[in-house]
């Protein structure tokens, strides 16, 4: 692989992502309104609010705060090239981790108590997946040796079997990304909840575009890490359906079940998910997996 | 972190009202509550001294969208025992109709509204899908979704012929089938809703009858309250018992008026089959003397009006107690202790009225 | 958690109950929907019980000038005007009436 | 800018504020959320947040104490923005034209741009104001 083509698939990546984040947003809003018995919107709906946020009069409640849009904005997109550049997953994760951090620290950098108390449940979101996300680096490593998203797919067979239950460790991971019930506790895309908008509240126009396009590359991202597991091996298409699926699996559970309080979505985190992790890697040491 | 307060409302999109609670929290646990309320208050009751008395009835069924057929029907049955008339047969029991479709209504919207304040999107457009049947039978029966307004001093403003009522026999099965399959099962078994509910804002039986507690906080605590007992209108003749609860939390809230749900598709299916012919309306002449307190069960509980008539085309005084009010001492009781998420449930669970407790 | 679940899936297999407005689907009113108010000036005989049953005073009689002023933007539709009119002047379309960018006033002649 | 007026056109996002009606016209704007209705089919999505609002629907008439909680409101809303009024009270008084509280309509307090009547409104009423509104903003372009 030479430089040149690495660059054209980093481009290609950052091009794609919210293209691709964006739609299947699209999608996203469909499917739910239709498990609603709703019509629902168009499917480029996402694409038309972004843009017209664009075009909103920017209004500012802290210098900082915009900083930490950008911010959040540019290193989501630096954790999607170091996925593109099949760099290493513990790192890429790190970037992803301080990226988010954006969010919160840009809430908390105003005086509104509905941003404020947003930022400390956003904290505790974090605290509730991201060890999760980092934990679940540990099974894959120990499977292929390394850490480098190259080593996995050059690993000779797909990892499903071996780790389904960090697979679904990591769906519960990517329900609290994608903010969906039961775990949207810092705030949700519907926005009918004590926190109204929760760390977005005070963020508008321009600025909430930047996040949301954030939220876009971020959601293909995880996705993308959910594929890795068939991403070895001839039957690589199959990555991207077990992405969709699990996606689906997350808008299904979303439609039947109310919003967790804090103390319980951490409880089932830490439980549940971090409990799979640590039995995968358990069972992958005994070689039973 | 240090103690802050939260300004929950006057805007606010889980309490669509605007009331404005000022919620006194340490971390996340809610300390003390602080209501300041005047942002829904037109001076209702003035006006009723400046309106004739049978402008009142409109204005009267403006008092709340919700509720609005029982605040006009608790007006209506004050001035005739005012002039003293009797309300012929038919006109009751369609009373009787249209004030269960208002409750229909009202305890789906407010279901709705719960699932939605905890976040349960989907279940909340099941319960207002359910709801917009009823609003379908108000519109053929009354000729208006929400307010409808078919109430008057002497009767009522709208008959129904042999076509509707089988009609809106038809609409009510269909009704209690999908309340049956989505809505019903939901409530009472989803681990996330009760988890969400069960245990939170709890009123004994004990604090529910030293505070005032009406209509379905009180009964969700054990203490068996509702007006329909005292049989106006043709509950008498149709035979009424409460839904009573145990649990005193909102969890049994949500199931008292579940089951009240029931009772009131119920309750129009045999107000229909028992409805007897003839007049729906008598010619009321003269004007209102004296004073009387009128008394109904609303959607939320005990409403009561006072009036007061000196023999002129205008009332003297007006005055409401509307259920909400009286379920606001309970609220402030339930609410200290509780974390920031749940402060929403349990404010809903009371189901507020702000409209009809300002006027 | 599960017990949303078969509606859901149901929801999602079979066609969305929507009334799509403004394009087709719509349901019309039904007949005895309280919608918009219709004078009929040559049944009129000005006596103005209207104008003085009227909950929201949106209906204005000048015997003068022989003309009824009428307001949409006070009136609440709730008919008592349409019952109290003894010559059937007033009349109840089922048709709610349409938003405006403006208010304005309906002004009714009255033929001699 | 043609593809940002589109953009707007296709999403506007609403901020609903009950400014002491009866509930009647409030419920019907919930109502056009929901399965039989469904605004989302024209991308209004109902958003607690002023500063992401672009149309501020109002219902009831103003009074003495909201008034400046509504112009407070309006303020946080960025440009551009619509205010439609929804409901025969919030238009002119209707009928709490005698109310010793009430101010009367909306426009007493911030500029309308649309004025829906009924009382209450009938979602299909709201639908077409909202529609109006639109097309206010594709014809000015702000």
């Amino acid at each position: 692989m030479n430089t040149g083509w690495l660059i054209g698939t980093a481009l290609i990546a950052v091009i794609a992502a919210p293209l691709i984040g964006g739609w299947l947003k699209g999608i996203d809003r469909r499917l739910t309104a239709r498990m609603q018995g709703r019509w629902g919107p168009p499917l480029l709906q996402p694409f038309y609010d972004v843009i017209k946020l664009f075009g909103k009069n920017p209004m500012v409640a802290g210098r900082t705060q915009t900083v930490f849009a950008y911010a959040f904005l540019g290193l989501t997109v630096t954790a999607v090239v170091f996925f593109a550049l099949r760099q290493d997953l513990l790192m890429l994760l790190f970037i992803l981790f301080f990226g988010s951090l954006c969010l919160p620290l840009g809430a908390l950098s105003v005086k509104s108590p509905y941003s404020q108390l947003g930022g400390h449940r956003e904290l505790l979101r974090f605290l509730a997946y991201e060890p999760i996300l980092l934990l679940a680096a540990v099974p894959i490593a120990l499977k292929v040796d390394g850490f480098s998203i190259t080593a996995i797919l050059e690993h000779g067979e797909p990892l499903l079997p071996g780790l389904w239950l960090t697979f679904i460790a990591l769906l519960i991971a990517l329900a609290m990304v994608m903010r969906k019930s039961p775990f949207d506790v810092s705030s949700s895309e519907h926005a009918h909840q004590e926190l109204v908008g929760g760390v977005v509240t005070e963020y508008s126009g321009p600025y909430l575009a930047l996040i949301e396009l954030g939220h876009w590359y971020e959601m293909v991202l995880v996705l993308s890490v959910l594929g890795l597991f068939w991403a070895a091996g001839s039957l690589w298409w199959l990555s991207i359906i077990i992405a969709l699926l699990g996606w689906l699996v997350i808008l299904l559970v979303d439609n039947i079940s109310a919003r967790l309080t804090w103390s319980s979505m951490l409880r089932f985190a830490w439980g549940a998910g971090i409990g799979l992790i640590a039995l995968n890697i358990v069972l992958i040491h005994l070689g039973w997996m | 972190m240090a103690r802050t307060v939260i300004p929950f409302g006057p805007q606010h999109p889980v309490l669509p009202e605007p009331i404005h609670l000022k919620l006194e929290l340490e971390d996340e646990k809610v300390i003390g509550v602080m209501p300041v309320i005047g942002y829904v208050h037109r001076g209702i009751e003035k006006a009723a001294e400046l309106n004739t008395f049978r402008q009142n009835i409109n204005l009267m069924d403006r008092i709340c969208g919700i509720c609005s057929f029982i605040h006009s029907l608790t007006y209506c049955q004050g001035i005739e025992s005012l002039i003293g008339v009797e309300v012929p047969a038919r006109a009751r029991f369609l009373r009787v109709f249209w004030s269960e479709l208002s409750r229909a209504h009202s305890h789906l919207l407010w279901l709705g509204l719960l699932a939605d304040a905890m976040g349960f999107e989907s279940l909340f457009m099941q319960c207002w899908r359910a709801r917009e049947m009823v609003l379908d039978i108000s519109e053929m029966t009354a000729g208006h979704r929400i307010i409808q307004a078919s109430c008057t001093i002497g009767g009522v403003r709208r008959d129904m012929d042999e076509e509707m009522v089988r009609e809106v026999e038809k609409r009510l099965i269909a009704l209690r089938q999908l309340v049956d399959s989505s809505i019903h099962g939901v409530f009472l078994h989803d681990p996330t809703i009760r988890q969400r509910t069960a245990g939170k804002g709890v009123l004994s039986k004990d604090q529910a009858e030293v505070l005032g507690a009406v209509g379905h906080v009180a009964r969700a605590s054990g203490v068996a309250v509702d007006m329909r007992q005292t049989g106006y209108a043709a509950y008498g003749e149709l035979g009424f018992e409460p839904v009573v609860e145990t649990g005193c939390d909102s969890h049994a809230r949500v199931v008292v008026r579940t089951r009240e749900l029931y009772q009131s598709i119920d309750l129009m299916r045999r107000s229909l089959t028992a409805m007897p012919d003839g007049r729906i309306l008598i010619r009321v002449d003269g004007y209102p003397v004296g004073e009387t307190v009128s008394r109904c069960e609303q959607p939320r509980g005990e409403v009561i009006y006072y009036l007061k008539g000196n023999g002129t085309n205008h009332l003297e005084r007006l005055k409401i107690r509307t259920p909400t009010f009286a379920n606001i001492p309970p609220l402030l009781a339930m609410m200290p202790g509780c974390e920031l998420a749940d402060a929403p449930v349990i404010a809903l669970s009371i189901d507020p009225c702000i409209s009809c407790t300002e006027r | 958690m599960p017990w949303m679940l078969p509606t859901i899936l149901r929801n999602l297999l079979s066609r969305p109950v929507t009334r799509r407005y403004p394009f087709d689907d719509v349901r019309e009113p039904f007949a005895g929907y309280k919608g918009r108010i219709d004078f009929d000036a040559d049944r009129c005989d000005l006596c103005g019980d209207c104008a003085r049953v009227c909950p929201s005073l949106a209906i204005e009689v000048t015997l003068e000038s022989r003309q009824i002023t009428y307001d949409p933007f006070k009136c609440i539709y709730c008919a008592t005007c349409v019952e109290i009119c003894l010559p059937r002047a007033i009349g109840q379309d089922r048709r709610y009436t349409k938003p405006a960018l403006s208010k304005g006033v309906e002004t009714i002649e009255v033929p001699v | 800018m043609g593809i940002m007026n589109r953009a707007r056109i296709k999403s506007p996002w609403l901020l609903h504020f009950d400014c002491g009606s009866c509930n009647g016209c409030d419920i019907e704007i919930l109502a056009a959320l929901t399965p039989f209705y469904d605004v989302e089919r024209f991308g209004i999505v109902n958003m607690g947040n002023p500063k992401h609002a672009d149309v501020l629907l109002v219902t009831g008439p103003a009074n003495h104490r909201n008034q400046r909680v509504l112009s407070n409101l309006y303020e946080q809303m960025p440009e551009p923005r619509r205010v439609i009024v929804v409901g025969t009270c919030g238009c002119t008084g209707g009928v709490f034209h005698n109310c010793p509280n009430v101010l009367g309509g909306i426009d007493r307090v911030i500029p309308v741009d649309v004025y829906i009547p009924g009382c209450a409104a009938r979602p299909e009423a709201i639908i077409d104001g909202v529609v109006l509104a639109l097309e206010s903003i594709g014809a000015h372009g702000k």
